[in-house]
């Protein structure tokens, strides 16, 4: 049952981090949030049995494209104002 | 129902989600974010389906993470692509540019 | 025997390795050029007779591939497809001539006569095509090499009139695949062959056989400018003289009327045609189109138009003559293959004359040319004479023998509409030739030429005579073996007694 | 010896590609040129090899399919094969000439080239469903690389966009693939084919193919998801322009052809076929249409492509519940209108980038008068023309004539008047170029004249597709070879 | 034009029809048995793939040519990638990151990661763990690097850096071809080298997929050294 619970909640995190991802109003909350999205696929993938795709999305998924991403919505969304409106907000 | 077949279907919905941000949201690192987790909605259903029947099966295991190194080249190189464009226009969505904005780029 | 697969595909590479070596020529290559372009044209005279000689012993000329599954790609030289590479060949040597002397000096004459023996090749396979397949092949082959001659002046009434070609001609030509397509889909792959493939049909496919019937007649008639499918023929005008002369009496309409004599006789059969009671219409259109073309002719005032519309009234007596059931008034329309196109060349070369010597395009510019250029204005009232059925000319032969075929087939109201397209056609000629010879000539030429010591160059003198005295021997000597008239009647009687 | 011909396939592109990776553009010109002449002899070789024994199923790594990859090695996937290395060595040797060697970046040209390459063969030679996948976004990425190499901001909005496209065609068709496997447990594309035609077809899997077939149709610009192609193929350079058209796109149409004529009669329908057609339909008129509506002489040439997929679509109602006769024709006919498409697109576009070089602009008005000075590639450009409006003797003609019999035969009359209206729309918009390249100006030649050998490629390709109208039957008789079942070599 | 609320209404029912009748398959498909059993026969075949770890093994050894494919995209992604990078020096100040998270994770993370790094690619052959991640772990140590101001000349474009991205990518092929010199098929390992090999693949992997991200990473930024221009006259 309690099993139950964890993939119940985990599933659901899954779909709210996703969904806030894609449809909060800030750019850099939103990877921020995927970040948080990839690690959680990270636990279900343990959850699946799967150690070798938790270790790579760890690494991958969550680690090198949130930096990249991160990176990137810094220079594209957030540096000059003038932009915020079309980099940061759409 | 076992728990890898809730994943799977978790994976049906996060397709559908990211599918939606993919054609909608206009902002081309939104676009990105919807792909992977479009991505990563396929691979749970790919991972999960199988699974459901009998313990761990390894190959979709294996294609997964031939799956996620795809994912990951795909997405550092339409970071660059984007960075560059946004570099020689000024624009981080896909619309053709209005005529006050075609000169060149700008920063 | 290897020669006589190879003849006609030597008689069809000829022009199209001349068309190859021409476009690689350089422009200045003058001299060179016209060496190529007569070579070609008289080895393939050559060729052509050795094969007429052939075919008239019952040689079998032929050579067949698999193009794609379930059709083949048929040469083949019978008596018909002779009589038309025979006309091809002919005029093929004169135009050529006459176009190095018209187009002197002026731009892309490299490209001109690559496309000019592209589409000579063009006619030659359509004139040995063994299957519908193979016809509809050079049948597009031809438009495609005559829109660049249409537009070769490259100016904006060029142009239009190059869409207008093509508008026309295009669709004709998928309304025809269309129809060879179903007809495939219906009976298989057919060949050519005397007497037809439809003599013992099955009742069951009367309707697609019509329906197929209509499809073919409405694809070739574009080409062949019947009414109401004759739009793009005056307007196509604007090309240079010796384009006309080729579109008109060789290449574009005879294959359209070529390609309904195909039909008639060799797929369908007379008979089965007859028994399907497509002829009778199609009978009565040919007579329409033959006394609008006429009606229309009487109003033009560009010498070029006025002979356009004759065209359109000329071809349309072959047509007329194959759908009189019966091998008189067939030989007629056959004949009139190779008559129209003597005759029309010679008024068309003609016309190029005047325009080139003297710079006269309208009617009413003519008056007095005769005395001017007494040798183009003889040719020109012997192609006239001829148009009109004045004995002892080409066009009296074709006339005289029609209307016996039609008396033999019953269909007496056909001798109704010749005589009247006779008087027509004496009402838009002679008040031409009665300008020519008995005005006075103005002062002032609108932009004269002068070439020493003949009316006009040698280039373009020379073929004009030759067309019109050909015309005056086609009638004198018709009865003489190898004369137009005695092949149409070989061609007859191997059709109707295969 | 058959191993060697495979070896030199599929690694001899690789290989090429880490090899010009490591020069700059000049010597990888001469790399490549040895490159492309083994890889022309090998596609022979094995295209000869196959056309004498027939085909073969080939488990790479001694494993045989499931549980390895197996390679599908038939008259099809040979005959395409052999395309390949006819058009891309076209265009790499265009390339070398074309491209300007001074700029840094050119240098990358090379190694996405050959990463094209042989993503094409893994893809022609493919017969796993993941396999393909990974083939495609192979083809996919090198294709984007090489629209964007060295690209303005509109290049790269072009390849921003093929990219996204390209992502979300390959995910719906791996999650088709993900279905698949749930399904049946195999990867093989044999084998699924195998296990459906004992059963009745299971649930589940009629969404499956559904979502392959439209990710690839996506992929292959399908209307109406054809609207990034234009922009990336008419934007990228000549030669690539050249491969995308002629190859890229067809990659995706091929997986997607085989899926069905292996899936299609089990959980196919004769509505989503006609659909399908329907939107094949659709691209030939609206691709058509707007293809004569171009301003640029590229653009023309890429909309035309979007017209000329649609027929291949025509492959799907023409193949669903028809004879088997029919169902030939129908498949003998697509097979010839792509590689009739592939060589005549190709030669277009080489043609067009000469054209575009010699007048100095990318406009269809600039080329008033061209026609006196250029001849050779204005002529090989409308030589390819020819084959679009598919009249004869090209292949375009004879493909259009195979589906005409199909249409005809199966009674689908319907999709005759999409082919002949095809064919005139196609004649409007060639001759709307033709015709601006007659129109006389007064200038005399103002035109930069390019070299010979740029002139000479298009030329051949144009041939070449000429003269697949004439042997098509020895083409497609390859094709129709028995399929020996035999395993490895 | 369609108003945006349309179009958004379209998409929405678009993508929930798509979820539901996913999501019914799927139902649909877990309901039925798989004819194949793949896992089976996977570990039937184990003791011959020459290492103890499934999903390497199928990596590596069943399904190594599509390994070897997806490094050529991997590899594709770095060229095409640092082809749009500009050659001026990459100690750029602006290039430096002033995250004060991401400077304390730099301190503490990288010797560890390192680590990491080396255990994955070892465990790689026995238990989860191999190239990919390790060369993950890597690529992401190496941003961190990178954020944290350290230049790493090496990733500057040039013979360096394509060396190293083509470097795993030949050596697998290297080995692919050698296979079939030997006698044996493509890609099949002679027996009794299976795992040296497999272990060498591994290591040269980890390096170029390492390499690959990271020039990814760095030719991201873009900075006003020369704005590119349209190479070919088309």
């Amino acid at each position: 049952m309690t099993e139950w619970l964890l993939d119940g909640l985990l599933v659901f995190a899954l779909l709210v981090t996703a969904g806030a991802a894609l449809f909060s109003h800030n750019l850099f909350r939103a990877v921020v949030v995927f970040i948080a999205f990839g690690l959680l696929m990270a636990v279900a993938w343990v959850r699946l049995q799967a150690p070798d795709i938790a270790l790579a999305e760890a690494a991958i998924g969550a680690g090198l494209t949130g930096v990249l991403l991160l990176d990137a919505v810094s220079h594209l969304g957030g540096i000059r104002p003038g932009d915020r409106n079309r980099g940061g907000r759409e | 129902m076992t728990a890898s077949l809730l994943y799977a279907l978790a994976g049906a919905v996060l397709f559908g989600m990211g599918l939606y941000g993919l054609l909608r949201l206009p902002h081309l690192l939104r676009k990105l974010l919807a792909f992977n987790i479009m991505g990563s909605g396929v691979f749970l259903v790919m991972v999960g389906l199988p699974q459901h029947r009998g313990g761990a099966d390894p190959i979709p295991q294996a294609l997964v993470l031939t799956g996620i190194v795809v994912a990951i080249a795909a997405t550092a190189l339409a970071v660059v692509l984007m960075r560059r464009y946004y570099h020689l226009s000024g624009m981080t969505t896909l619309e053709e540019p209005s005529p006050e904005q075609r000169p060149g780029g700008r920063r | 025997m290897m020669l006589s697969v190879w003849l006609p595909v030597l008689a069809l590479m000829t022009s199209l390795l001349a068309a190859v070596v021409i476009f690689a020529l350089p422009e200045q290559g003058y001299r060179l050029r016209t060496a190529v372009n007569l070579g070609a044209a008289l080895v393939k005279l050559g060729l052509v007779v050795v094969m007429v000689w052939g075919v008239f012993r019952g040689v079998d000329y032929g050579v067949s591939f698999t193009m794609a599954p379930g059709v083949a790609f048929v040469l083949k030289a019978d008596a018909l497809s002779m009589m038309f590479a025979g006309l091809s060949a002919v005029l093929w040597l004169l135009t050529t001539v006459y176009a190095v002397g018209y187009l002197e000096d002026s731009p892309n004459r490299s490209r001109f006569f690559g496309f000019f023996s592209l589409c000579v090749a063009s006619t030659m396979g359509i004139a040995l095509a063994g299957n519908l397949f193979t016809f509809f092949l050079f049948y597009e082959m031809l438009t495609l090499s005559t829109y660049p001659l249409v537009v070769h002046r490259g100016t904006e009434q060029a142009l239009k009139a190059g869409r207008t070609y093509l508008i026309y001609t295009l669709t004709g030509g998928a309304v025809l695949l269309l129809a060879i397509a179903w007809l495939q889909g219906v009976a298989g792959d057919l060949p050519f062959r005397e007497g037809g493939h439809f003599t013992e049909n099955d009742p069951a496919l009367h309707t697609s056989l019509i329906g197929i019937f209509v499809l073919l007649v409405a694809g070739l008639g574009v080409k062949a400018a019947v009414f109401p499918l004759h739009g793009w023929l005056p307007q196509a005008m604007v090309a240079p003289a010796p384009v006309s002369a080729l579109l008109h009496a060789v290449a574009v309409v005879k294959a359209g009327a070529f390609g309904i004599v195909r039909v008639v006789y060799n797929i369908y059969g007379v008979e089965a045609s007859s028994v399907l009671g497509v002829l009778e219409p199609l009978a009565w259109l040919a007579a329409f189109t033959i006394l609008y073309g006429s009606v229309r002719a009487l109003w033009q005032v560009d010498l070029k138009r006025l002979l356009a519309f004759s065209t359109v009234s000329q071809v349309s007596y072959i047509i007329l003559g194959i759908c009189l059931f019966g091998p008189v008034g067939a030989a007629g329309g056959l004949v009139h293959l190779l008559h129209q196109g003597i005759m029309k060349i010679t008024l068309f070369f003609c016309a190029g004359n005047y325009a080139e010597t003297l710079g006269i395009h309208r009617l009413d510019e003519m008056d007095g040319a005769g005395r001017r250029m007494p040798a183009t204005s003889f040719a020109f009232t012997v192609g006239a004479f001829g148009m009109i059925g004045a004995p002892p000319l080409a066009g009296f032969i074709t006339k005289w023998t029609m209307g016996t075929g039609a008396l033999d087939a019953g269909m007496d109201w056909v001798i109704a509409v010749l005589v009247l397209s006779s008087l027509l056609n004496a009402a838009y000629f002679l008040p031409i030739l009665h300008r020519l010879w008995f005005r006075d000539p103005p002062r002032q030429w609108p932009h004269e030429r002068r070439w020493g010591r003949l009316e006009t160059s040698a280039w373009l003198y020379w073929p004009t005579l030759v067309t019109a005295v050909v015309t005056i021997l086609a009638g004198v000597l018709a009865s003489l073996p190898f004369s137009p008239l005695s092949w149409a009647e070989l061609i007859v009687l191997r059709e109707y007694s295969p | 010896m058959t191993l060697w011909l495979m070896a030199g396939l599929l690694f001899t592109p690789l290989a090429w590609a880490v090899l010009t990776l490591l020069t700059d553009f000049r010597w990888g010109r001469w790399v490549t040129s040895f490159g492309i002449l083994v890889q022309v002899l090998v596609s022979l070789g094995l295209w000869l090899t196959i056309a004498r024994d027939g085909g073969f199923y080939y488990g790479l790594g001694g494993w045989d399919a499931p549980l390895g990859i197996e390679l599908r090695v038939d008259g099809l996937a040979v005959t395409f094969v052999l395309l390949t290395a006819v058009v891309a060595s076209a265009c790499g040797w265009h390339a070398g000439v074309y491209i300007d060697p001074d700029k840094a970046w050119h240098r990358y040209f090379w190694p996405l080239f050959w990463f094209l390459w042989s993503g094409l063969n893994a893809v022609w030679l493919g017969g796993d469903l993941f396999n393909l996948y990974v083939g495609l976004e192979l083809i996919s990425l090198s294709a984007v690389g090489l629209v964007a190499l060295g690209g303005k901001a509109a290049a790269l909005r072009a390849s921003l966009r093929y990219l996204l496209a390209a992502l979300l065609g390959s995910l719906a068709y791996l999650l088709g693939v993900a279905l698949l496997y749930g399904q049946f447990g195999s990867l093989s594309i044999a084998g699924v084919a195998t296990l459906l035609a004992d059963n009745p077809a299971p649930a589940g899997s009629g969404l499956a193919l559904a979502l392959m077939v439209t990710g690839l149709s996506l992929k292959t610009a399908l209307f109406p998801l054809h609207q990034w192609l234009p922009p990336a193929h008419g934007i990228a350079k000549s030669p690539v322009s050249a491969l995308l058209s002629a190859l890229v796109v067809k990659a995706s149409f091929y997986i997607a052809a085989r899926l069905w004529l292996e899936f299609g009669a089990t959980i196919g329908s004769f509505a989503a076929a006609q659909l399908v057609g329907l939107l094949g339909s659709a691209a030939v008129v609206w691709g058509s249409w707007l293809a004569f509506r171009q301003q640029q002489l590229k653009q023309v040439v890429a909309y035309s492509s979007v017209a000329q997929i649609g027929y291949l679509f025509l492959l799907f109602p023409l193949t669903y519940s028809v004879s088997e006769a029919v169902s030939l024709q129908a498949q003998q006919g697509i097979t010839l209108q792509v590689i009739s498409h592939g060589l005549a697109k190709a030669a277009m576009f080489l043609a067009a980038g000469n054209l575009i070089l010699s007048v100095g602009s990318g406009r269809i008005e600039a080329l008033a008068g061209v026609s006196r000075f250029l001849p050779f590639s204005l002529f090989s450009f409308g030589l390819a023309g020819v084959s679009l409006m598919s009249l004869p003797p090209t292949g375009g003609f004879t493909a259009k004539w195979l589906l005409l019999q199909a249409s005809l035969g199966s009674g689908q009359w319907w999709w005759v008047a999409v082919l002949l209206a095809g064919g005139l729309l196609s004649a409007a918009y060639v001759f709307r170029i033709y015709r601006a390249s007659f129109l006389e100006r007064p200038e005399t030649d103002r035109f930069y004249h390019p070299p010979r050998s740029l002139e000479v490629i298009p030329l051949i390709l144009a041939l070449l597709s000429l003269g697949l109208g004439l042997a098509s039957e020895q083409v497609l008789s390859v094709m129709a070879l028995p399929f020996e079942e035999a395993g490895a070599p | 034009m369609m108003a945006g609320w349309v179009r958004t209404l379209i998409t929405t029912l678009l993508c929930l029809t798509l979820s539901g009748a996913l999501a019914a398959s799927i139902w649909a498909i877990a309901g039925n048995p798989t004819p194949v059993d793949l896992p089976r026969l996977l570990s039937e075949n184990m003791d011959r793939s020459g290492v103890a770890h499934p999903v390497t093994a199928v990596l590596l050894n069943f399904r190594s040519y599509d390994t070897l494919l997806e490094i050529g995209v991997l590899v594709i992604a770095g060229i095409a990638g640092i082809s749009m990078a500009k050659t001026a020096s990459l100690e750029d100040p602006e290039l430096r990151t002033s995250d004060t998270l991401l400077y304390a994770l730099q301190r503490w993370f990288v010797p560890l990661m390192l680590v990491l790094a080396g255990y994955l690619l070892w465990a790689g052959a026995e238990r989860p763990g191999g190239a990919f991640q390790a060369g993950a772990v890597v690529a992401a140590t190496g941003v961190l690097m990178r954020l944290g101001g350290i230049p790493m000349d090496f990733l500057r474009p040039g013979l360096l850096l394509r060396l190293g991205l083509g470097l795993g990518f030949s050596v697998f092929l290297v080995v692919a071809v050698a296979s079939a010199i030997g006698g044996e098929a493509f890609l099949a390992y002679p027996p009794g080298l299976t795992k040296a090999l497999i272990v060498v693949i591994e290591s040269v992997l980890t390096l170029s997929i390492a390499m690959v991200l990271l020039a990814l990473f760095v030719s991201a930024p873009v900075n006003d050294a020369e704005d590119p221009e349209e190479g070919g006259p088309a």
